[in-house]
């Protein structure tokens, strides 16, 4: 499947960290994310992005490349939700209509930029690492009832299967110059397909019904999962990086 | 003898749709019976019917000469027994890893976990997938995911294994690493197939779906020209030849080298 | 449109993460219940999650130039009720923070509390209402999907607005900011996904 | 001779993952090219890149002797010559009836609605399916469904008509079917396919994809025991029967009249 639906997913799948307890993992990347909201931007932020990044192309061997791609959707939404904050209603300076920008928006609306880019990097550590089914699984030992984790790790199954469908489908209409139809047509086109796939989405929930069924599905879905060993190496580098971060705000500030 | 599983009788379809009429089938111990039809037969039918899966409208899925009843209690005993794989793999598999996937039907068994992870490695192990063993399923290629779909049954240990097209869409390599490994199995295999002339190679039995009813026999059976073409097969090459070249029908020459031996003889 | 991690400030962070909690906890206390009333509901509500998921993947024909995609909230409260949706939606929005980094951990309260609860239940209020009044179908699906993106998307900017107020003119001002900025994007995809809702509707009655 | 479509030194892959490296394929005009290997060869790969879906990361395709570029304006042409019809047939049918989806290419086409009702009946009408037309897409069987895809691509009435896997799930008269129907229509075909039976009796030319790399040629190809093994494919049983039995290869005999009339000659 080629997508960048899939792109961290895939990343995560080949990660060295992935044999690494995911409640270790969470720790690292939620305090981090944490602290990156907490701590001011500079110099918080820069440490958080920093330490993430360190971890993310370091041990966790994920390419810049991915990580870079992986950002753009995230820098998109933080650009744009910045704008309001630089321009302000009144003061002198350079604007559009009623709205200028200010020294202080600017600072305000950077601030939120680094408190984005470094909280999302921060909670990309465990993303790239981590298929999103073993935090799933994982989230078990937080005592979330089954029933809501079995449709979450179905979800997580089922969505590649109809992601590749739904790709499949979409080349295929271009194959037949679907790019090239009126506005109107490919308006339809577009709702036909969907329609199609909520049908087959349907046909194989029923039919994964079945095949369970003959495999002894009543209630539960328990499978086996591996365990993992706890590094308590790892736990303490963990809470080392996020106390220096935190030790350097003290420090600086 | 009574068959270890048995269709008598059987009526099935959907909704006002009857597929499967008075068809019936004996699956005795230690059988290899291929399954043959053309698509819509209901070939598909019959299994998830011998699976417990469907139940009849009329007739009767027997157990060991015994009628299986479709209450709860029956049917799992009955999954224990006779497992069905599906043709697509993707109506079986559910777990986001290999591991995951074929513990499943083991710990619905009841089994405790290293007595499950025993089973796993052991189907892993029978359909020579244990280099897959942690790959996410949605990585794998459409033949690896046959296998895993088939591990799941076979980790189950079923004494009747009922496969659903298993060698379609595999390479001729492929089909033949599955045979081999259902040689392997030490249990009761019906396969459901297009293909007339594996069939022929490997079957103890064969059995022929057409018009709603089983025709059941020995391989030679796929020679009878009119029931081929009833049942919109095509006869095997093997038979086919020899029936061709005017050389006797019995013994029927099933593999290449029976054919081989049947003209080095005859020149 | 997903607010990013690290985009509000950690007070506000955890009042929209009580305020959603009651409503996704109704959902999943839905969800517990439909799968013990039978467990081929799993599968089902799965699937729904899943599609709800992959709706990412399909690029509606170009509106404004940018690309966008539905969101499906408004459809999925028609079908399964608001309260399913706010579980699914909350799984949804996770998936989409881990996989696609978009949104966060730490805003998915607000998240959750905009796309998969007060689009959904506005969506689903708007159904209700044009059903009572016997409007045509055609007319209650498209107002069904319209609003719930509407509501979003006005929701969100509301979060943003609390979050960041104009220095001058405080709350108001940073509202009208925030709704202008994103209604390039929104009003035309909340008008192109009610288009999508009648089309499809059509697809099933032709089926 | 510059062929009509050729893929020249082609390389593509997915991520780092190479699936063809300097892969050659000529296909001139008429021809009737059975393309081999082994799941996960690249034979789709193959497909993808020659009908422009996929964009080679080295090397080239060429039609009518010029490389093709792959901006919008000369992939719009390419794909009103060449039509890619894939093995799932649900990737392809999106439209709620069969009417819908067969017409949805030739209005691409910029076809007024006459036009495109007349190309509309006359694909149905080529793959024998003129009584599914007001069919709803999704009741259909998978052979049906499959007939339906291949109209919708020779709808568009393009000079080559590439297969992936059209025969595989289909019963053998279902297979004698569409190779006949593929007989009837005036286009060059690249069918891929894992049945080297039918490919030897079919084709005019096969291409083994192995390693990487393509080998054409002719029919008689598929007797290279060594080619074959590494392309985890098996020997045609009319040429290995030949074999066995010691007698020349040339000609080779490809169809079962061939053999019998060869060995009638010995006798």
């Amino acid at each position: 499947m080629t997508s960048h639906q899939t792109t961290i997913d895939d990343a995560a799948w080949a990660s060295p960290w992935r044999r690494r307890r995911v409640g270790e993992k969470v720790l690292l990347s939620v305090s981090l994310v944490l602290t990156a909201l907490l701590t001011p931007a500079w110099p918080g932020c820069v440490l958080v992005a920093a330490v993430s990044v360190f971890f993310i192309v370091g041990p966790a061997r994920i390419r810049p490349g991915l990580l870079l791609t992986v950002m753009i959707a995230p820098l998109t939404f933080l650009v744009m939700g910045s704008l309001p904050v630089a321009f302000q209603f009144g003061g002198t300076g350079w604007g559009i209509g009623g709205l200028r920008i200010s020294p202080d928006g600017l600072g305000t609306a950077l601030g939120l930029v680094a408190h984005g880019v470094a909280g999302t990097l921060a909670l990309m550590v465990v993303a790239t690492t981590t298929p999103m089914v073993d935090v799933v699984t994982w989230m078990r030992s937080l005592r979330v009832p089954d029933p809501l984790l079995d449709v979450a790790s179905l979800m997580y199954r089922l969505l590649f299967v109809l992601l590749s469908t739904a790709l499949a489908v979409r080349q295929a209409q271009v194959a037949r110059l679907g790019d090239a139809a009126s506005w109107r047509r490919r308006w339809r086109a577009v709702a036909d397909t969907l329609g199609s796939i909520i049908l087959r989405t349907w046909a194989r929930a029923t039919a994964l019904q079945r095949g369970l069924e003959g495999r002894g599905y009543e209630e539960a879905m328990r499978t086996l999962s591996p365990r993992r060993q706890r590094n308590w190496g790892f736990v303490c580098g963990a809470v080392a990086s996020v106390a220096g971060v935190w030790a350097a705000c003290w420090v600086l500030s | 003898m009574s068959a270890l599983l048995a269709a008598v009788d059987l009526t099935a379809g959907f909704h006002d749709h009857v597929v499967l009429r008075d068809a019936t089938l004996r699956i005795a111990a230690g059988r290899r019976i291929a399954l043959l039809g053309a698509n819509g037969s209901g070939k598909t039918t019959l299994l998830r019917c011998l699976s417990g899966a469907l139940r009849p409208s009329a007739g009767r899925v027997e157990v060991g000469g015994r009628p299986l009843s479709h209450d709860r209690a029956s049917l799992r005993a009955h999954r224990r027994l006779v497992q069905l794989v599906l043709q697509d793999p993707d109506a079986q598999l559910f777990s986001a890893d290999v591991t995951q996937d074929v513990s499943f039907g083991p710990l619905n068994l009841g089994l405790d976990d290293s007595a499950a992870w025993a089973r796993v490695e052991e189907a892993l192990d029978l359909l020579s997938i244990t280099h897959l063993a942690e790959r996410p399923t949605h990585h794998l290629s459409y033949g690896e995911r046959k296998r895993v779909a088939i591990a799941g049954a076979v980790a189950m240990r079923p004494e009747v294994l009922l496969l659903d097209e298993p060698t379609a869409g595999l390479d001729p390599m492929g089909v033949g690493e599955l045979l081999d490994t259902l040689r392997r199995l030490d249990t009761t295999v019906v396969l459901a197939t297009h293909d007339v002339d594996l069939a022929l190679a490997w079957a103890d039995e064969v059995a022929v779906v057409c018009g709603g009813a089983v025709t059941q026999g020995d391989p030679a059976l796929l020679g009878d020209a009119d029931l081929i073409g009833r049942a919109r097969l095509r006869m095997p090459w093997q038979l086919e030849l020899v029936a061709r070249l005017g050389l006797p029908a019995a013994p029927a020459a099933r593999t290449m080298d029976d054919v081989v031996s049947r003209l080095g003889t005859q020149r | 449109m997903h607010i990013a991690e690290g985009f509000l400030p950690p007070l506000q962070c955890a009042a929209w993460f009580a305020a959603s909690t009651p409503f996704v906890i109704h959902g999943a206390r839905a969800v517990i219940r439909a799968s013990k009333e039978s467990p081929e509901n799993k599968l089902l509500l799965a699937a729904a999650g899943a599609f709800t998921f992959v709706l990412s993947a399909i690029k509606l024909p170009s509106v404004t130039g940018s690309s966008s995609h539905p969101t499906g909230t408004g459809a999925g409260a028609i079908l399964f009720g608001p309260p399913v949706m706010a579980f699914l939606g909350t799984v949804v929005l996770l998936f989409q923070a881990l996989l696609l980094a978009h949104g966060g951990l730490t805003t998915l309260g607000a998240n959750v509390f905009s796309m998969a609860i007060a689009g959904p239940w506005a969506g689903y209020a708007m159904w209700k209402l044009l059903r009572r009044v016997s409007a045509p179908t055609w007319l209650g699906v498209f107002s069904a999907m319209a609003v719930a993106d509407l509501v979003t998307y006005c929701v969100t900017s509301l979060q943003l607005a609390i979050a960041h107020p104009d220095a001058t003119e405080g709350f108001g001002g940073a509202l009208a900011k925030f709704l202008s900025v994103f209604a390039l994007t929104q009003i035309p995809l909340a008008i192109a996904e009610g288009v999508l809702g009648v089309l499809l509707f059509g697809f099933f009655t032709r089926v």
